[in-house]
């Protein structure tokens, strides 16, 4: 789910950009140096970027409709790691915002914050932790894709809720609302795409 | 890729992509500065004019491209006009400001209830969003994301961020194209007939697809190293007939939509 | 006869706005082998994959057995039932790891039991002449053996009528030979087959009926052995005819060859050049008929 | 005479330990045409990427017009500007968005100036015919396109020796015939080609020189006029010869036609029957010799 062009107020789509900038440069800069050891990376992270990007304009079936769409960070943070996640979620965003007018230029600051910094880092954090206490490997992925996928749209709510806050119930009830009102087509979403990783992730160990 | 395709097909596609670019920067700079609705909606309405007049978008693929935002728009404004009455009279609705909000969580009646009094400011933030939207469209509908990343090129976008951008907008197109020949042909084995089938065959497909990364990264690294390639990729950057006159006209008219929408404010304001 | 298959006066659109199929008409005889050829871009694949209703007509329809297709969600099971579709690239329609597990996906899909998808999986790699390589990878096979995999996946759904988009392109002579000599086994087990082809050589060689695209559009269906004396009726349809025709019309007036019968391939020309000929006595018979 | 280019004894080991040559010796002539046949997995591509550098030899080497070639990375530039290589699948090779920017990659590598890179670009882009489609993105055009870009890329670097792998698959006559033309205006050129095959009429009709892989093995390098009479060492190597060799053969045990010149494609002898012929006179001649 990403904000949509021109949502935000001129401050916070600012302040997000701000906010994203380091991690994109920190992530371009370790890749940079992974290139440098291994100069074929460059095709390598490319194709995943695409990759990725097919991912996430994919269309899930009949779970709510067309319209709605999974992340697909869960699997690309397994895959590539959540600091590879960051340069390649920008560009997926900007490519998503180029090509497909899902989400914007002015917001993309902020949906690479909740997208690609956020989302990736929940994933592989949920699924270190749960390797680490000797959950099993088909749970474990479920919960980092799941809950990576919650963590984004958690993260969008919040960055909502802080640019409009309620008048009466301020940032925490227009958070409410937010996520609320999300959750009806997220939380079959962040499921469903739980069990597709799960399935995509066994099938690729069969590889 | 409905976007791509009518960018290609826009008589605007042989403009130059930075006359473009800065037009469209113009017209989101004025897009921030307009201070009312009306100003805001006459100027993503000037845009669409201008799409649908000048780039040549058929209108019919611009209202299908406009529905996703628009339905971002519809749900995000619903929650924003519905509020909580903290179970005071009328009275409080009208004095709804900050002071009343420190107030709400003693309310014991909680009762949801829309407010009229938020639409000035939701009304502000969807003509906004609407103006920033059309000129955005503005762009991709007649520049193609590969005219702009030769315009990213120009800008010194860093190097391995433009490397990322470019083999991702060539193989985005040879893995759909994979992905969709892949799709058919489960569906001719009737890989699609129930939800759980369905699921099935898209993790095995994906999975698939996911492997050939590799097997296609090494690939394209090898026909790069067959035309020596070196640590960065190198491309020419297009050239663009008559760039700087498109570049004038393009400044001339887009700083011209920023003063007007700044006369307009200045003079709401007077 | 009714046709074991029919497209009527089909018209399709792309998405994308360009003609697919235009006013296309197409029938099979059940037990047939027919070849389909056409330069690229003529409206083959398109073809294909409507017999199949993995693309709805604009205009006109489909008929099984002479009963028209409908395109629901049963309707499309059974008619995908019926007719088996190979597309062109291996790598773009193996999906598993392993083979048999690719195999499977098709009976799975039809709700078999397990003893039976089993079964079938076994009998189609041993059509094939896979059964060896049952559980070997398949990113580790070669490119010849990915597309009898293909075969198998489509082959264990049993279907009446298998349409096969150029299965020899990219395959060498010997491999060529092999998946002709398995096609007829299929034909003479009362499978149905089409062909897609740019090589009028091996359609003239192999199939009972030609049937020529050109601009979205089925221009001639024609038995072979009609088509093998007409030149014109090639060139009609832009297409140039077999090699052998013009070699064995060239020998006929040299007095060479006799002008029946026509040989079919230039293996068989040199097969009947080779053999021991009565010669102007036979020929003179024939004239005289 | 020395060849242009040279492989010695060489042999090459897969990482994951499949044999890719084994003992492969070839050497071409400078401005020469050249077949490279095999069936499926002999080596044929393993060889090709050899030429070029792209794979090092375990054992044996490769040489440059006699000079041994360094693997060092300016040796490896030196040779990649000399030996361009085109590989089969146009997916996986083209990177860049547009027509005009992936052909201007291999030129801009070699350190030209802009100008000059321009220059290369239009003129290589007019050579395969593509000059309209400059400013096209790569992922708009056909696969025969896609195919003629990949040229015009290698074209771009002016190579010496053009190293081609399957370049005729997938193509229809038409777009088959154009690319043989362009070739032969290469060769008209100076530049000296290698094309890979699986299709041993063409190799016998195009080539001068004709290599038959096997077991990555370059097994037999031959003109082709000596080829042409002999059926058995096509056997030995384990291709089946051009069906125009045994028609020949059998017209000219007939009489029909004279033993030489011996044609080398079914359209050549079809003209050999048709011309008017001083039958036994010349015949008598020739045998006479």
């Amino acid at each position: 789910m990403h904000i949509m062009e021109g949502f935000l107020p001129f401050k916070h789509a600012l302040a997000w950009t701000v906010a994203s900038a380091p991690f994109l440069a920190i992530g371009l800069a370790s890749a940079g140096r992974r290139l440098r050891a291994h100069p074929e990376h460059r095709m390598l992270l490319g194709v995943s970027a695409a990759f990725a990007f097919l991912l996430s304009a994919l269309k899930l079936p009949s779970v709510t409709g067309s319209c709605s769409h999974p992340t697909g960070v869960g699997l690309g943070a397994l895959l590539f790691g959540p600091a590879a996640m960051v340069p390649v979620g920008f560009v997926v965003l900007l490519f998503q915002a180029l090509l497909l007018a899902h989400g914007g230029l002015t917001t993309l600051g902020a949906n690479v914050f909740s997208m690609a910094i956020v989302g990736p880092f929940v994933a592989f954090g949920v699924f270190r932790l749960a390797c680490l206490s000797g959950l099993s490997r088909s749970p474990a992925v479920f919960l980092a894709a799941c809950l990576g996928d919650l963590a984004t749209y958690v993260t969008t709510s919040l960055q909502l809720a802080l640019a409009f806050p309620d008048p009466v119930g301020g940032v925490l009830l227009s958070f409410e609302k937010f996520a609320g009102i999300f959750a009806v087509t997220q939380l079959p979403l962040a499921i469903t795409e739980g069990l597709l990783t799960v399935l995509v992730v066994n099938a690729m160990a069969q590889f | 890729m409905t976007l791509e395709r009518l960018a290609y097909a826009s008589p605007w596609r042989h403009i130059a992509p930075s006359a473009k670019a800065l037009f469209c920067s113009c017209a989101m700079a004025a897009a921030w500065i307009a201070a009312t609705p009306v100003a805001a909606i006459g100027l993503a309405l000037l845009l669409a004019v201008i799409t649908l007049g000048g780039a040549r978008t058929p209108w019919r693929a611009y209202l299908r491209v406009l529905t996703a935002p628009v339905g971002f728009l519809a749900l995000s404004c619903v929650t924003m006009l519905v509020t909580v009455s903290p179970g005071f009279s009328a009275a409080s609705a009208a004095a709804s400001t900050s002071a009343s909000a420190s107030a709400f969580p003693t309310g014991s009646g909680l009762a949801w209830r829309i407010a009229p009094e938020l639409l000035p400011q939701v009304l502000m933030t969807v003509s906004r969003a609407a103006a920033l939207c059309t000129a955005l469209l503005l762009l991709v509908l007649s520049t193609p994301l590969g005219d702009l990343l030769g315009l990213m090129r120009r800008l010194r976008v860093p190097p391995l961020l433009l490397d990322l951008m470019v083999l991702a907008y060539r193989m985005q197109a040879v893995l759909g194209e994979a992905w969709s020949d892949g799709l058919t042909a489960q569906r001719s084995r009737l890989g699609y007939g129930g939800r759980r089938q369905a699921l099935r065959s898209m993790a095995l497909l994906i999975s698939c697809l996911a492997v050939q990364v590799w097997a296609r990264a090494s690939a394209l690294q090898a026909a790069a190293d067959a035309r020596n390639a070196t640590d960065e990729l190198r491309f020419l950057t297009p050239q663009w007939a008559q760039g700087s006159r498109h570049v004038t006209v393009a400044l001339g008219s887009g700083l011209l939509m920023i003063a007007l929408v700044l006369a307009a404010r200045i003079g709401g304001a007077a | 006869m009714t046709p074991l298959i029919e497209l009527r006066s089909a018209s399709y659109c792309y998405p994308d706005g360009s003609q697919g199929l235009h006013d296309c008409s197409l029938a099979l005889r059940a037990g047939s082998r027919n070849a389909l050829l056409g330069a690229n871009g003529a409206g083959k694949t398109t073809l294909m994959q409507h017999l199949n209703g993995l693309l709805q007509p604009d205009q006109g329809g489909l008929h099984w057995q002479g009963q028209p297709v409908r395109y629901s969600r049963d309707g499309l099971r059974r008619l995908r039932q019926q007719v088996g579709l190979v597309f062109q690239n291996p790598d773009r329609q193996l999906f598993s790891a392993h083979v048999e597990e690719d195999v499977s996906f098709g009976p799975l899909n039809l709700g078999l039991p397990e003893a039976e998808v089993r079964q079938r999986v076994a009998e189609s790699l041993a059509a094939v002449g896979m059964s060896v390589h049952a559980r070997s990878p398949v990113h580790h096979l070669s490119f010849g053996q990915k597309k009898r995999v293909c075969l198998a996946g489509v082959l264990a759904m049993r279907p009446q009528l298998l349409v096969l988009d150029e299965p020899m392109a990219g395959l060498d002579l010997p491999m060529q030979k092999d998946l002709q000599r398995l096609l007829d086994g299929l034909v003479a087990q009362g499978v149905t087959v089409l062909v897609s082809t740019h090589d009028a050589a091996f359609a003239a060689d192999w199939a009972d009926e030609i049937h020529v695209m050109a601009q979205g559009r089925c221009q001639l269906s024609r038995p072979v052995d009609a088509l093998l004396t007409q030149p014109q009726a090639w060139l009609d349809v832009g297409q140039s005819p077999p090699e052998v025709m013009a070699l064995h019309a060239e020998l006929v007036r040299q007095g060479v060859l006799p002008a029946v019968p026509v040989p079919r391939s230039i293996e068989r020309l040199l097969a009947a050049l080779r053999a021991p000929r009565p010669v102007t006595a036979s020929e003179s018979v024939i004239h005289e008929h």
